[in-house]
């Protein structure tokens, strides 16, 4: 099994004419994803690769297609309302990739897409993959192999030098999500461990985090009380400065909260493996599945 | 992006905030000829992105014009951490009788934007936080509905027991939080906010930074950006359009990823290494972004030695590989370099690089280790 | 409060939708001085309160300005549906390709503002939505968000096909929107909105409602009524805080609630009379306002008795008595009055109505069949 | 029983020391209803008749009183703030006598309430009352008298007139409820039916629609088929003009739709009881308790 996404999924693909859409929408594609409709105002009725239907509207494309999943390659200042769209047309989930949404504009989107009931990953996220089934976002298919492990992330380089390592090493993965590195993003580290935990194929879960908010001290006390599989955790930016938004928006600390040093203690505190470089994964993991 | 002082407090009193008068000057002789102007004793204040101006002696009180121009003199050029006092405010100086903090947060645990205010201003809000938590009041912002007149009022009411002051400083709270909205903010306080002998409210500080992510919409705000006032190479980083931040390190990095790059500094001091900066090329496939990557790294003469660290997804290997090509044939590298670089493309990208005299590794604690070793002066 | 088609698309003019020019005419002079400046064939316009305009002759193609002229004097002070025309709205002849409706209502079920939009315009909308309801398409506005510009596209998409209209339109039904929202309409619709043979787009006539219960804080919109636009009785009313509605019978009403007034209206016609009003004084306890009802209810030569009915709760049915008692020594009644009331402060009301010469009922059907009764010339 | 309001009402005046608010606080407190807290920004600290704290807003009068109601007298442009500021602190039941409030503010006070968790009656509306136990409004105390009929209206004097009636013929109410001639408002006929249906002191409901909307429609669609308690309905407006609002902003006929004919079709056509004029009631529920 998996989460969030299968063999079930059926992607429409917003921004598919665009240059980022177009070139990930052929990678989905190439990967086996069931891509069955873009969406491009103004370009309804074309054909992309001769063989996915592009419509003006969500609406239009869920209407035609059934499509139950949205990925989003718009530019930042159309990601609020390319969201927003996606949920009033019924997708159920949507995962944005833009980076760069303006975080007022998360305010009012995350409100309305949990009004109409669907899950959002993102934005600024590479997307998930189900290793051999289905690929949403920009997650290289060739680093992932199925099996045991549930990868979910922070950030998007970081998360393919892990899943790199543990696919070398002869570990697969049952779904690798990357949540996003800004400070509101849709879906959060504890919504993807609970789904982990629910999943009969994921054995182990890693969880790459860094500097930044909560989140990770949340995640931490939900694997110590909820969860029973075993959860590796790494934390990046060990070693930046307070006050300095670290590329990603979500990636700062504020004053003395957000430090690596308190989600790592939490980690500790929680029972947690704890990676202390990338590479630590692998024999972590390899001590748990 | 940080607003100085003095932008924030127009953008505030444009919105109608009650603000002291006061201009802006460059030299001495403006700074007296403001001074004369207001007729007032005035404040003059260092406008530098830096916190803790009062303590550096860049905020002083001068009774006359005279003194102004003196106190101006003393600022003017002064270095705060690190950055140039090149401008000042120079503003009425009010009369205190009491100072109140009044600030928005973007807050991400409630996804909203959140007051935080407290009687006890004036001095640093974190402080207040952590010793006396009771003295803040925090109340957050459904932007859908923005802030609430009641909500607004329970906040006055909380600074003060006089409705009229309530009310006056729930009108101030909704202009912030429109000057907020508008800005496109990720902070903006008035701290102090000051209840004056004739018990009026005036906002003697204000703060505001912007969401760099609002700044493409709101080109007046973009204007407002005064490069003069941040470190050159971060400048001349984000004119290239690569997040740079500058370090206290001698390994210089060059990362492709934010949680990459995070991850490669951290992995630099694990092995005993410090780095020089963060450097973020992003997911792109540009060689002119790894030129301008390698200028900007070499500039820091910090930096003895440079690891390239990129995971090719979208970004491709072999271009990252052509930008280093180009970037050392135009400059030529006094530093030694070590390249990690795997994913997309990644065999035409070591072709490129050994044909050019560079080697390649595809194993990234092993770069790392080699990266720290060279700047610490070992072999290679 | 309804605008007049000029006044509805001054507003939307000032919002940004493209409206032909025009200006407004009372006499057939300025209208043909309008024409000519215009320079071009115009449409010369009733306005007046009153659907049907164009069935009734209000609406006139004028080619030239002396036809201008011509049609202005024909359509002023034309009586359409009981109102006069007092001004026409001069405005130049759109080329038509094709006709669309955009509407918006405030819609019960929804909570929210919906808009109506339609290919097929020009026409009236309950007709197309009772005839062929595939060609409306509904979109709710969640007033928390405002009009999404996803939903302008999707309604856009939905009215043309061409994605330079749709997106023309978009914009369009976005200022509406906003134009709704800001003037606190109940309804407004641009119908027809044409695109011209150049491919434009162009509100040729426009409809704004607005909700009374904003007319307080919206001094500007307030200004825009047209009193002379109105029945006089209503007008008369409406400034004494009466509400008040002309009806065709003879039995005058007067009581307290809307809910009471209209079961009181109800209940003159089950007993087989014809009631001449709806008339709530409403909840207060002002002899004046029950002063002010009798003037306005003798006012109408119709009127062949006078019913009141007073359930007082917060009412105080002395007051009203009082009130009785006093309108009738300034002008005595021509007709009878038939008085029922009852609750606070019954008896006092009794006693002073007995003092002065009136009886009182304290049932409704009695008092109800009395009226029809009197109002029929049968006996008290 | 009864229905929203008991012996357990702990109410808050909003509006307490204004003229409306005053007075009506006052007959509150007569009739024995457990006012607990006023209202007035810049009166907190005041005493109301000597026993009732005054608050400077509903946050501090909760903390302070346990208020679990609130009753708003306050002018229209400042109605839709008193009922957010009332649902934000927590207040259970928002009722609001004020008439006038713009429809539009309405779109955002519903959402707002139902998000918190709160039900709101009106606003336009003369609040409601547990005859013997408490009274939230303006109902007049006197023409009320405990017993087994539910009464539910849109309109106010109405209303006092068939309760009236019904106490001189001997038939006492559970509870009666004004909800309001507003377009919108918190708390609709469905929702009070299905309350009186789940309360064991009620026997029959008497029900007083008007013109404008189809709320009675929808309401007979429940009567038949949720309920099995007797509703007798009666609908005000039967003579009323379309396209004329008739005192109340929601009793306005539109085009064709919103008349007393279908609204009285309805009633028949869920075999509900229908009163011709407002004395019928008396009949027609003596047959049914």
């Amino acid at each position: 099994m998996s989460i969030f996404i299968d063999n079930s999924t059926k992607l429409l693909v917003q921004g598919i004419t665009g240059r980022d859409g177009s070139f990930h929408a052929k990678q989905m594609l190439e990967y086996g994803t069931n891509v069955v409709a873009g969406v491009t105002p103004g370009k309804g009725g074309q054909m992309f690769e001769g063989k996915v239907p592009v419509f003006d509207t969500v609406a239009d494309a869920v209407k035609a297609t059934g499509a139950n999943t949205s990925v989003i390659y718009v530019p930042p200042m159309y990601a609020a309302d390319a969201m927003m769209e996606a949920a009033a047309a019924g997708v159920a989930l949507i995962v944005c990739i833009t980076e760069g949404v303006p975080v007022l504009d998360m305010t009012r989107v995350y409100p309305f897409v949990k009004e109409h009931g669907a899950r959002l990953i993102g934005p600024n996220c590479p997307g998930l993959i189900t290793p051999g089934a289905s690929k949403v976002g920009i997650i290289p298919g060739r680093i992932c192999t199925p099996g045991p492990v549930g990868v979910v992330s922070r950030s998007g380089t970081l998360t393919y030098e892990v899943v790199y390592q543990l696919t070398r090493a002869g570990i697969g993965q049952s779904t690798c999500v990357g949540i996003g590195g800004d400070p509101i993003n849709g879906t959060n580290f504890i919504d993807c461990l609970a789904a982990f935990e629910a999943d009969p194929q994921t054995k182990a879960v890693a969880m790459m985090g860094e500097i930044g908010g909560t989140d990770e001290q949340e995640a931490a006390e939900f694997v110590r009380t909820k969860m029973k599989k075993p959860v590796v955790g790494f934390i990046a930016g060990q070693t930046a400065p307070p006050g300095r938004r670290m590329g990603h928006a979500g990636a700062i600390i504020s004053g003395s909260s957000g430090t690596a040093a308190e989600k790592i203690a939490a980690f500790e505190a929680a029972g947690m493996g704890v990676a202390k470089r990338p590479l630590d994964f692998v024999e972590l993991l390899k001590a748990r599945v | 992006m940080n607003l100085h002082e003095y932008q924030a407090k127009e953008l505030l009193r444009a919105i109608g905030v009650p603000i002291p008068p006061g201009d802006i000057a460059t030299t001495p002789d403006e700074a007296e000829a403001i001074a004369t102007r207001l007729g007032t004793a005035v404040m003059v204040k260092a406008q530098v992105h830096a916190g803790g101006r009062g303590k550096a002696g860049g905020v002083k009180y001068c009774p006359t014009p005279a003194v102004a121009r003196e106190k101006a003199q003393a600022i003017l050029g002064m270095d705060i951490k690190g950055l140039t006092v090149e401008k000042v405010l120079v503003t009425t100086a009010a009369d205190i009788a009491s100072e109140a903090y009044v600030g928005i947060i973007v807050d991400r645990a409630r996804k909203a934007p959140v007051f935080m205010v407290s009687a006890a201003g004036g001095i640093d809000i974190e402080e207040v936080a952590a010793t006396t938590p009771e003295k803040i009041m925090y109340e957050a912002v459904d932007t859908r509905y923005g802030l609430l007149p009641f909500q607004a009022m329970q906040m006055g009411f909380f600074l003060y027991k006089d409705v009229k002051l309530a009310r006056q400083a729930a009108a101030i709270m909704t202009q912030l939080y429109d000057a907020f909205m508008e800005a496109g903010c990720s902070l903006a306080e008035i701290n102090p906010l000051v209840v004056t002998p004739t018990n009026e409210l005036i906002a003697v500080d204000g703060k505001m930074v912007i969401d760099d992510n609002e700044l493409d919409r709101k080109p007046s705000i973009a204007a407002l950006r005064d490069e003069s006032s941040e470190a050159p190479s971060e400048v001349d980083a984000r004119n290239a359009n690569l997040t740079f931040i500058k370090l206290d390190g001698n390994v210089g990095c060059c990362v492709n990823g934010a949680g990459l790059a995070m991850a490669t500094m951290d992995l630099v001091k694990y092995y005993g290494g410090e780095p020089a900066n963060f450097l973020d090329i992003g997911g792109s496939s540009n060689p002119e972004k790894v030129v301008n990557a390698l200028r900007i790294i070499t500039a820091d003469p910090n930096v003895k030695a440079i690891l390239f660290n990129i995971f090719g997804g979208i970004t491709r290997t072999d271009d990252v590989a052509n930008g280093i090509v180009t970037a050392t044939k135009q400059s030529p590298l006094k530093v030694p370099i070590v390249i990690r670089l795997t994913g997309t493309n990644e065999e035409i990208a070591v072709k490129i690089l050994q044909e050019n005299g560079f080697s390649a590794s595809s194993d990234m604690d092993e770069a790392v280790q080699r990266a720290v070793a060279l700047a610490k002066g070992g072999a290679a």
